[in-house]
């Protein structure tokens, strides 16, 4: 968690700075929902990730090289600099891949599953997405046809109240989003986002449900987005005192330093281990290689 | 090369189209096929006939009216390294699924730097002349060839939907196969062992030295009559079936046109922004200086598909559709 | 109903016959749901149908002269020939179009109960749609857009618990179809759907619900599809006694016959009026007008 | 004719575009904007900020991100004879709703033999130059070209995009109405006054003698460019940017290439299939006798669009494309 903290403080900073192209959105304040459930998957459980990415490609085993090389661009980044950030790809840590399209990673989840169910494997895939996505045509189709069906997915909405600009009130007809997955006759889970041990044990139940065969689960994480929708985002949409209040009181990284009780020193330790780290992206992926401008024609196909 | 007697049958292109699936589906565990309708009730057009009974539910599976899902699901399986075949009982509903094929299906491989590969196959059918009306009649393979990672294939026979749609299940990229609605029942000799037919290349259906005509799907069957009259007034027509229209085998064609000098283009689409165009750019860009004529396109008017019989008959083309582009043509000196 | 029963009837023989072009779905068991439904509309509120779209058509007030002479393709038919069977437009009786996409009408009922409540109208819009229609991203979209912005919608699902040859359990995660409206917060109503006269009165009461600004409706009718799913159908997915004894326990005319009390003497004078509007409606169909060739390239695009 | 003087002041293609829609709102209270977070944030292009303060929440709607109901809504409000101008935040979005686009939207009209009729305007914006990634830099122009029933415009400067929005909103059809992501900061002068643009009618952007470019969003900039470095090298080209793409002015272009007698398209869109292949197939067969070269195209590389900038740079076209493509087609005798 403090790792993606800082990879995506760091992240924001070289963007800032000009050394990033394209556009980036960074998950600040639900690194735990990552973390959580990412840590209750095994290795060959595999995710499907959406364009808030950086947090469930680091929680998933990308390292941050890797990931840092591919928002430079670089051929050492973990989709060879084709992607960027939206597009984080790691196929052997089990990340199928980032999606810009809301929604657009969910069917393939369950195709996944299905594979999973249909070869007899053990393994669970799971999808993350927010609140916003639980509007498009694509959840409505793929939840239903993974209960159809009674694939191993786990279905983890991150529910930050927002859709770019536009809040809950203003998107969603319900205020209790576990009401999907009635519709679905799914099994739902609701879980406080903040609280990375929580996030945990529920995705961890929720894993257990998927992976003996007994159908999806819709496991809902309230959450909060600590930042803009996108790195440079004003957001003139929100409510001027609600940022700074939820920064004190929704930090999931302070509710975690406060719950494991660490000394302050064990604690600055730490940040300084994931500081490196964070650091030493930096210098790998300034150090990559960039593609050859003809490389753009490769991959379009496979052989 | 010593020839090889190869002995042949009769099979409709619908027995056509499923004889590929089955072969495939025996060859194979990991070829398994989805869509609406296909299991008991053997899909709209009876294609899937009989596939339930030997192979099982888990591998022909009837889905929900969900077209995004049946195709993404197909997506999520073939990433996993499956390969299976999806099908949108018509055309027109493709355009429900067109992100999940556009967005997702063809560029996988590519923003993944080639990690992962998609074996997908989508068949899907259409076409008008027995007034389906206009929500039941598109053509869209101009759309899908305008997207970089999809092939597309397109056959016109049962020996051409057989084996092209083998291929298309073992290639590892995703294959939007088109079959026509009407060409189900038409019958033709097929080799008795199903033969593999490499994606990206077309068939000269018809050697002739006057004229060219590339035609698709239904098209190639208007083209082939109308060669034989042709021929009975003399005109030698020579028919060329692209059959894989992505990617295109440019040199056959190419070598056909600058061996007859003359080219009409032919599809059951509406002619503006359809397939054809993309053959007429092509064909007058490598091949200007051996061109007698304009290339002539013949295709639907520009107009939805009509209920009224007579109405549809006036807005999809025909045969004499195609004789008549093909005097056009010769016209010019 | 009687005369939407026995137009199908008609129909059916006539195509059978070789009289009509293209492909049929009629509605023969369900005739309660339409009749019920459109009694409760006002003239001036509008429908969108289905492929399975006579009743609806019927019911909403097209003639079967105007009907007839579109199956037979003629140019005084409903939709001057253009449409055919499963494009049945009647837009002076609110018949906003039948639609062959499962699906693919309920968002232009959504615009039109937005429009209505943009222009303070107290005007209601109804989509009629089956159970296989409710798998659809469609569906999801319409209703969810349709409570949040609270427009003045109805939605029928007509459960017949099959698309084409797909059986509800094949291709429902669940059985209570209800469900699908708690994932909105929509109000639903479920209703027997063979029986007309509480069709009717389910209908008022969430016509009204609608009318009165309360928000949509999800109006759930159970019902049966005593014949094919398209004319010709073969039904080798159905159990081989299922549809004979639907056709004696859930026939909804018959069923009408029995509350209605009538003598038989005069529900005979209404088959006799009723079988009289049909074989009318053929005649003036075979006499009526077949369009140009070249009419076809009319109607692309408007002035 | 009298000339009258026209007072005009520079605007940005952004500002051209919201004042577009503002006038069009302020003359008719049927019409009214729908999208995914146009209000309170002015969309995600800055295109509509303001307009929620003039108009209102009623009239400046803020969507779920529901593409196909985004769509669809509009529809059916327009069969209401409201003027709905819905908002696809990316094309690449356009995918998931081209089932309401073309077998909705297109058709009613068609389908219901001139019942209904469907003033929707759907504006969308993309293109690449920005490293956006694969699924944001879609051009989808050539798909919807191919729809009877849909008008298509693509304005390149601020004067027709406000002109040109204005009549589609009046419009009694569908249009799909593209912007191009990297235009909306250009400036240039409009009239002080809104004039309303017909659509149907080519621009021709710069009168030359000696090779006609055609030209449609980003790459009419470019070709304008070009036609300055060429006029230093003593060629002179026409640049004809035809923004409505359907119907398509043919009269403007064909004369244009009737007088150069050479002819280069250009779009950032893939080349194959795009839509100078519909403009090349048409120019060769209505001006064939007056080309002395083949049509050149110029598009993006048969890829999909990548990340990294040096990659993204190579699939793209440039005036360095434009201006090889001149030069080739001058190369020919
Ligand atoms: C299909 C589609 N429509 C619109 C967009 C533009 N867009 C990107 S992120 C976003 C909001 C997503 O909201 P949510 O699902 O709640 O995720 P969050 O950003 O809150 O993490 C939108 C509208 C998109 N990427 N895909
Ligand atoms: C989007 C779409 N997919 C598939 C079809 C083919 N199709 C026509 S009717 C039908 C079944 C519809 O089932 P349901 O919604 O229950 O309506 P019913 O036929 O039972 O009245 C299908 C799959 C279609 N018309 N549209
Ligand atoms: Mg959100
Ligand atoms: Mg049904």
């Amino acid at each position: 968690m403090l790792l993606i903290r800082r990879f995506e403080e760091k992240v924001e900073e070289r963007f800032r700075a000009g050394d990033l192209a394209g556009f980036l959105h960074v998950a600040i304040g639900q690194e735990a929902v990552a973390v959580g459930v990412c840590q209750a998957l095994e290795p060959d459980d595999v995710i499907a990730s959406t364009h808030r990415a950086h947090g469930h490609a680091l929680a998933k085993g990308t390292t941050p090289n890797a990931l840092m090389a591919e928002l430079y661009g670089k051929v050492e980044g973990c989709s060879g600099g084709y992607g960027g950030s939206m597009h984080l790809y790691d196929v052997e840590k089990g990340n199928l891949g980032a999606n810009a399209v809301v929604g657009g990673g969910l069917p393939s989840v369950v195709g996944s599953a299905l594979a999973f169910q249909l070869r007899r494997q053990p393994r669970v895939a799971a999808a993350f997405f927010g609140d916003g996505a639980t509007n498009i045509g694509t959840f409505h189709e793929s939840l239903n046809l993974a209960q159809l069906w009674r694939v191993p997915a786990v279905f983890v909405c991150e529910n930050n109240g927002y859709a770019e600009s536009t809040p809950s009130h203003q998107q969603l007809p319900i205020k209790d989003l576990a009401k999907r997955a009635v519709a679905y006759g799914m099994r739902s889970i609701v879980v406080d986002g903040q609280d990375v041990e929580a996030t945990h044990r529920a995705a961890l139940e929720a894993v257990r449900h998927a992976r003996e065969g007994q159908g999806p689960v819709f496991l809902l994480a309230n959450t909060y987005r600590l930042t803009g929708h996108y790195v440079g985002d004003p957001q003139v949409y929100r409510p001027k005192d609600e940022l700074p209040q939820l920064r004190v009181t929704e930090d999931p990284i302070e509710k975690l330093k406060v719950s494991l009780g660490l000394a302050n020193s064990e604690w600055q330790a730490l940040e300084a281990k994931v500081v490196q780290a964070v650091d030493a992206s930096v210098e790998f992926a300034e150090a990559g290689t960039d593609p050859r401008p003809e490389d753009a024609l490769k991959h379009v196909y496979a052989d | 090369m010593t020839e090889v007697a190869i002995s042949t049958r009769e099979i409709t292109y619908r027995e056509a189209v499923r004889e590929g699936l089955a072969e495939a589906m025996r060859a194979d565990p990991d070829v398994f096929i989805m869509g609406e309708d296909i299991a008991e009730m053997g899909g709209s057009m009876g294609v899937t006939q009989g596939l339930l009974a030997e192979f099982g539910s888990e591998r022909v599976r009837n889905t929900p009216i969900s077209e995004m899902a049946i195709v993404g699901t197909g997506v999520g399986a073939a990433m996993q390294g499956m390969r299976p075949v999806v099908e949108i009982m018509y055309q027109d509903f493709m355009t429900l699924a067109m992100e999940q094929i556009v967005l997702q299906a063809a560029k996988h491989r590519y923003m993944s730097g080639g990690q992962h590969s998609v074996p997908l196959t989508l068949r899907t059918q259409g076409g008008a002349g027995w007034s389906p009306g206009a929500q039941h009649a598109e053509q869209l393979e101009a759309w899908v060839c305008h997207v970089p990672g999809l092939k597309v294939v397109y056959p016109a026979t049962p020996e051409d939907a057989r084996g092209l749609l083998w291929s298309s299940i073992y290639d590892n990229n995703c294959v939007i196969f088109f079959e026509h609605r009407n060409l189900y029942p038409i019958k033709a000799p097929v080799a008795e062992q199903l033969m593999p037919i490499e994606l990206g290349r077309a068939r000269v259906h018809r050697v002739g030295a006057d004229v060219t005509v590339v035609a698709t799907g239904r098209l190639v069957h208007a083209a082939l009559t109308v060669a034989e009259q042709a021929a009975g007034e003399g005109v030698s027509v020579e028919v060329v079936d692209p059959r894989t229209l992505l990617p295109l085998d440019e040199g056959t064609i190419l070598a056909s046109v600058m061996k007859t000098n003359r080219c009409v283009v032919a599809h059951e689409a509406v002619v503006q922004m359809g397939f054809g165009a993309e053959l007429a750019a092509l064909i007058q860009e490598k091949a200007f200086d051996y061109l007698d004529a304009p290339i002539e396109r013949v295709g639907s008017k520009f107009a939805p598909v009509p209920f009224a019989p007579v109405m549809e008959e006036y807005v999809i083309p025909h045969e004499a559709d195609v004789m008549a582009a093909v005097k056009r043509t010769l016209a010019r000196s």
